[in-house]
């Protein structure tokens, strides 16, 4: 179990990167506006870059170190890169595509067929890359990066080209990579669900900066980022699980604003800790607890503050001021209506939880 | 196989002699036992090969100067240069009924009258000494074509690129008659060709009985009936 | 001028005009080819590339003996030709240009044909949905693209042309001023035992040739752009 | 105005293409699993492959018609293509890749100095390709199409490299294109925001296959896409603008459920019609009007059917049943507690609205 | 065995072997410096690349001339080479060879190069993140994307060796059964009114070659992928 120790400068054409980061085992996920610089992060991890002042490890080994002089190569890192396009080569099949990295890893952490099947290009293995969709192609790369058996996974949005069937399919896998082969994975997306279902760790860069990094809970809950994200607004928090009830197929988790009911999450202990998202967009407040309704889930909370965020709209944050945030995002109207002022307790209806893994 | 094998003459030979060369190498054979090894190529180019360590026991070189010089450098054996043929030069033009020499050339008829190239083959230079005597140097000058040697410069006759061509004698023997003009020896030098002795055939036999060979009456009949004059 | 005779210059002259014409020809006559080389599924194909191939397994002599007797008055071409009221094709400067343009062929095909084929189908489709016709795409997509091909194919042709002699030499008649090359010329001088000039013209020659090459290929490669 | 229609039949590897459809000026949507044929379908109408048996026109114009031996090449077409690869041009820099486009488009009905600013690549101009992030490689490639004028634009999931902001920046740009250019827009997409958002028509492909095609209102809610689409199911309806309340940035509509209020949308006239979209996990069921809530929309609806997706959910259809359904995801712990069943009363509570355009 | 003489068979053997050897060495030798420049952001590349097209300006028999004096035990190379106690290099296959693998350097070099430089990057990243050390890479990657190159490098320079004579014969001393390939024994008889013999070498040369790259161009470029 490895942490990735990152500090460097680069300058690429008009952009001015500066970065400090550590990658914990677990997924660090990159996110920021297009050409903020986060391709160029990655390819400096990997090694295909050589930034300057740079001092890079993972766990003990030292990757690049400019005061010692030190640069490993790309190809001594063992890092597995799914680049955004995905390029695979064009003079051997998909069977071969795999081989090559299979046949260059160290050891097998991920079998042939897991990899196969997990990314379903089972039925793909003897077409010519040429010969593929674009989703097809991306699945190909992930399973060549997941072959080579990496010690650190850098994947720059790796799910773009895939329908969200697709996405959901493959999602739950990489969320399991982390633990299953104790490597931190570094995530470049655009996509906050996709984010926030995998990231132990959030980095916001903009402009070659890293504008805010943390915990998913601090990073997403925060109002400059939730502003930026606008209606993809959401928190992540953890719970615990208390028990299932199989007739209705859910879980009973504790939650850090009390009890809430979720679709069954496999077949978890109690005690397990879980992760669970819930969108902005999917809370809603009463003054009132309501019983007959189709939502589970009311928090009794206190109002800690809200922020206007648009001419129509507050965010209004809420839970006690020592435990992680619930976003509401509402209208002004009903922000006026509620009286809702810092302070005021209120019931959080929360539409729909998502539990993360 | 730098002394070369017992038994066999390394011989270097001018291009335009050696059809005659093989001749000659059967009866030399059938005459001594002696086997003929033979490597064709320019004069100027066998010189240069001579010059740098080429395996080659005799030359037979298309002029004198080479020969002579190779001698002064050291590379062929003193004393062992010998004018084993003549070459004669004639005028050939198949495309004309009767070839009557200085007339056919001042003739208008034609466009281009082929020579070898006087600077690098005997021939070419023999050839630029008749049209001086003839008085024609002036007259034919754009109109010349230079082959690279007599070889190249039989082709432009014969592919009708060139009406009329000076080449050696030994080329047209065959030819009918009228179709060339024996270019009588008063109008140039003499195209002597010599042979030399080269060092690395110094201590062979066989390289000196093939010397010795090519003065005999036999190879002299021999080189003869190929179109050369031969010299005593 | 040191050891060199008018004539030489002359031949230098020639030569020159040779190279650079040959050159362009053969670009003209090679993009073509190889172009249809690339891109064509016909059977016909592999055939006419291996024909396409073919000058440059004869010798250059041979070649010429051929092309002599095939363009001279008494060939199928220049027959033809003259009765169709052609100037002699022979022992003239378009006579060398005839037979550098076909020795050379191979030399220009290839490069084109790979730098043509290594463009893919995809930048020329792009142009298609924005309206470029075939012709437009050819000459402001693939052509471009194709610049190191172009960039071989133009240097070995040059480069080749100032150095070959002997289908020059059959078909051009050594006519000073007119047909007469530097390579003829330093072969005819090393020929004589003329070594002095023959140094000078090698010498110039490849001085003259390395720098037109440096020039090309400082000037004609620019850094390709990095990947992102 | 001219529609595009398309019938044709193309063998591709393992794919059996088979389809026909209709593309009337505005945006259709082809969505689909990755593999389904949608980029393959895009290739057959610019004309970059010939299927078989087609018979392929836009408005007046044949573009292919195999009975009558006609086939007109992708360069006589006239449509803009946005490639799911960005390819520009590498030997050009960005500014001459635009122009390639300008120069050969016969008039020009998308001025360069708007599709410069609106896709936000004037600092790039003078960039080569090879030195763009993959984003900004998108918006180039989404300017040269436009700047094409072409009659027919096809889009093969152009926004799939941009950040949910640069996408938010551009989605109403080109939901305005069809309206302004009088054009019909195939576009592809994973991301059934964009296809909400934008499409007049939706095709769902699978397999080569249209498996259902029609307004989106009707594929959206099919109870058997919303099953495939999962947590992303939604519903789209047309609502009437009735006015504006100003002091909480509101818009009153009167939609296919009853009134409802929004985030204030723009200026918009009374009576202007506009789309909303409703996500299925956005509505609540309750038996009651509530008051005391943040929730601004409640409708009395009528439960139509309720189909269970998972273990744990239900997708409960509400409405009249010769109006727009309305979808809500809920637990069926929720449905039984509620007793749901077709015929049953209830209220809808819809957390969010979306107004699309 | 009709109008050719024995030597005209071995003569035959002796241009196989050659062009054989000759390709060979020159992919080995050209490959590597192919991929250099290629590659390299030196300011050495240019002059490098502009020296390797040096051998095609100089015609074969005065290039010959000069590697005869320089292999020769007189010159700079062989004088060395002797002394180290090697073994005579010029008239012999070995001479042959050397000089050979000279001439042919710009047809193999040019090709490979462009055919490296359009593989572009990203190949070779990925193949590095996937933990190919360089010559990985290189072996694996790089060889078989370059294949065209490849391909048109060892046509042209087998072909090329085929045809050549003037290196050879300056350089080989036109040694039957050793050193005398067809090219000098086509020359050999045109140049001695042997017509019979010439027409069937070089036809025979012709037939072969065109059988050579047929096979060459019709196994060696299997379609290219289509694009999706
Ligand atoms: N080789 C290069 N030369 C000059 N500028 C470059 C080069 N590569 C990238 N850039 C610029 O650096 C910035 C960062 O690029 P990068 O690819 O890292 O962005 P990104 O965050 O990955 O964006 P996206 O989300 O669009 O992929 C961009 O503005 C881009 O134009
Ligand atoms: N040239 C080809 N030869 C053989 N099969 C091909 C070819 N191009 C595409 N295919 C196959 O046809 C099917 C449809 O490909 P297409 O690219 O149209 O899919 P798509 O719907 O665009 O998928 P994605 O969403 O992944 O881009 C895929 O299964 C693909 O593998
Ligand atoms: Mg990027
Ligand atoms: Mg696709």
């Amino acid at each position: 179990m490895s942490a990735l120790d990152a500090r460097f400068r680069l300058r690429v054409g008009a952009l001015d990167l500066d970065i400090a980061f550590r990658a914990e085992p677990g997924v660090t996920a990159i996110l920021g506006p297009s050409g903020a610089g986060k391709t160029t992060v990655l390819r400096c991890l990997a090694g295909l870059r050589r930034p300057a002042d740079a001092v890079i490890h993972l766990g003990d080994a030292v990757w690049q170190d400019d005061r010692a002089g030190i640069f490993v190569p790309p190809h001594r890192r063992g890092v597995g890169y799914v680049f955004q396009e995905a390029d695979l080569f064009a003079h051997l099949s998909v069977r071969r595509n795999l081989r090559y990295a299979l046949d260059r890893a160290p050891e097998h952490r991920v079998r042939w067929d897991d990899a196969v099947a997990w990314l379903g290009v089972g039925p793909l293995l003897d077409r010519a890359p040429g010969r593929l969709s674009g989703g097809e192609r991306q699945r190909v790369a992930i399973a060549r990066a997941l072959l080579s058996s990496p010690r650190l996974l850098l994947m720059d949005e790796p799910l773009s080209a895939l329908d969200e069937v697709g996405r959901r399919d493959i999602l739950p896998y990489i969320a399991e990579l982390p633990a299953r082969l104790a490597l931190p994975i570094v995530y470049v997306s655009h996509s906050l669900t996709e984010v926030a279902r995998l990231a132990d760790h959030v980095v916001w860069l903009v402009d070659g900066r890293i504008r805010r990094a943390g915990p998913p809970a601090d990073v997403l809950a925060h109002p400059e980022f939730a502003q930026w994200l606008g209606d993809a607004a959401a928190v992540v928090a953890d719970a615990v699980v208390q028990g299932h009830d199989d007739r209705f197929h859910l879980t009973r988790l504790d939650g850090p604003w009390g009890p809430m009911l979720v679709r069954r999450h496999g077949s978890s202990e109690p005690g397990r800790r879980v992760r669970v998202q819930i969108a902005a967009s999917d809370v809603s407040v009463g003054l009132a607890r309501e019983t007959d309704t189709s939502i589970l889930n009311q928090f009794a909370v206190r109002v800690r503050d809200v922020t206007p965020t648009s001419p129509s709209d507050v965010l209004v944050r809420l839970g006690r001021d020592d435990g992680p945030a619930l976003l509401a995002r509402i209208t002004r109207r009903s922000a006026h209506h509620l009286a809702l002022a810092p302070g005021r307790d209120v019931y959080a209806r929360v539409k729909s939880v998502a539990v993360l893994d | 196989a730098r002394g070369g094998e017992r038994g066999v003459v390394r011989v270097a030979v001018a291009a335009n002699f050696a059809g005659v060369q093989e001749a000659l190498a059967e009866r030399f054979t059938r005459e001594t036992g002696y086997a003929v090894r033979a490597s064709v190529g320019s004069t100027g180019q066998l010189y240069a090969q001579a010059r740098n360590g080429a395996p080659f026991d005799v030359l037979l070189a298309a002029d004198t100067a080479r020969p002579r010089r190779l001698e002064r450098e050291g590379v062929a054996v003193p004393g062992t240069r010998v004018a084993y043929a003549e070459g004669r030069l004639a005028l050939y033009a198949p495309s004309v009924d009767t070839v009557r020499g200085a007339p056919d050339l001042r003739a208008r008829g034609w466009r281009h009258l082929a020579i070898a190239d006087p600077r690098t083959a005997p021939y070419g230079a023999a050839a630029e000494q008749v049209l001086r005597r003839l008085g024609l140097g002036g007259a034919v000058g754009d109109r010349l074509v230079r082959g690279g040697d007599v070889g190249q410069t039989l082709q432009f006759v014969r592919s009708g690129a060139a009406e009329l061509g000076f080449v050696a004698y030994s080329q047209v023997v065959a030819a009918p008659r009228r179709s060339y003009w024996l270019v009588p020896r008063a109008l140039h030098e003499p195209v002597l060709q010599e042979a030399v002795l080269l060092r690395p055939g110094a201590s062979s036999a066989a390289a000196a009985a093939y010397l010795r060979f090519l003065r005999s009456e036999a190879a002299r009949r021999i080189i003869a009936a190929h179109g050369y004059d031969t010299p005593r | 001028m040191g050891p060199l005779a008018p004539s030489d210059w002359q031949a230098v002259l020639v030569t020159l005009r040779l190279a650079t014409v040959t050159t362009l020809v053969l670009l003209v006559v090679a993009t073509p080819l190889a172009w249809w080389l690339a891109r064509t599924r016909s059977w016909l194909r592999a055939p006419v590339e291996a024909l396409a191939g073919l000058p440059l397994v004869l010798p250059p002599t041979v070649l010429g003996f051929y092309v002599l007797w095939a363009l001279g008055p008494l060939g199928p071409i220049g027959r033809v030709w003259e009765r169709l009221g052609g100037d002699r094709l022979v022992f003239s400067f378009r006579g060398l240009v005839i037979g550098s343009v076909l020795y050379g062929l191979p030399f220009a095909v290839q490069p084109l044909r790979n730098a043509f084929g290594a463009i893919g189908e995809r930048p020329l489709e792009v142009a298609a949905t924005l309206r470029a016709s075939p012709l437009d795409r050819f000459l402001t997509i693939a052509l471009p693209l194709a610049r190191p091909g172009i960039l071989t194919a133009a240097t070995l042709a040059f480069a080749h042309t100032v150095g070959e002699f002997g289908v020059v030499l059959m078909i051009g008649g050594n006519i000073p001023g007119r047909t007469q090359v530097v390579s003829v010329a330093v072969y005819n001088h090393v020929e004589a035992l003329e070594y002095a000039p023959a140094h000078v013209l090698s010498a110039g020659l490849l001085a003259f040739s390395f720098a037109v090459l440096l020039v090309v290929y400082t000037l004609g490669r620019r850094a390709g752009a990095e990947a992102p």
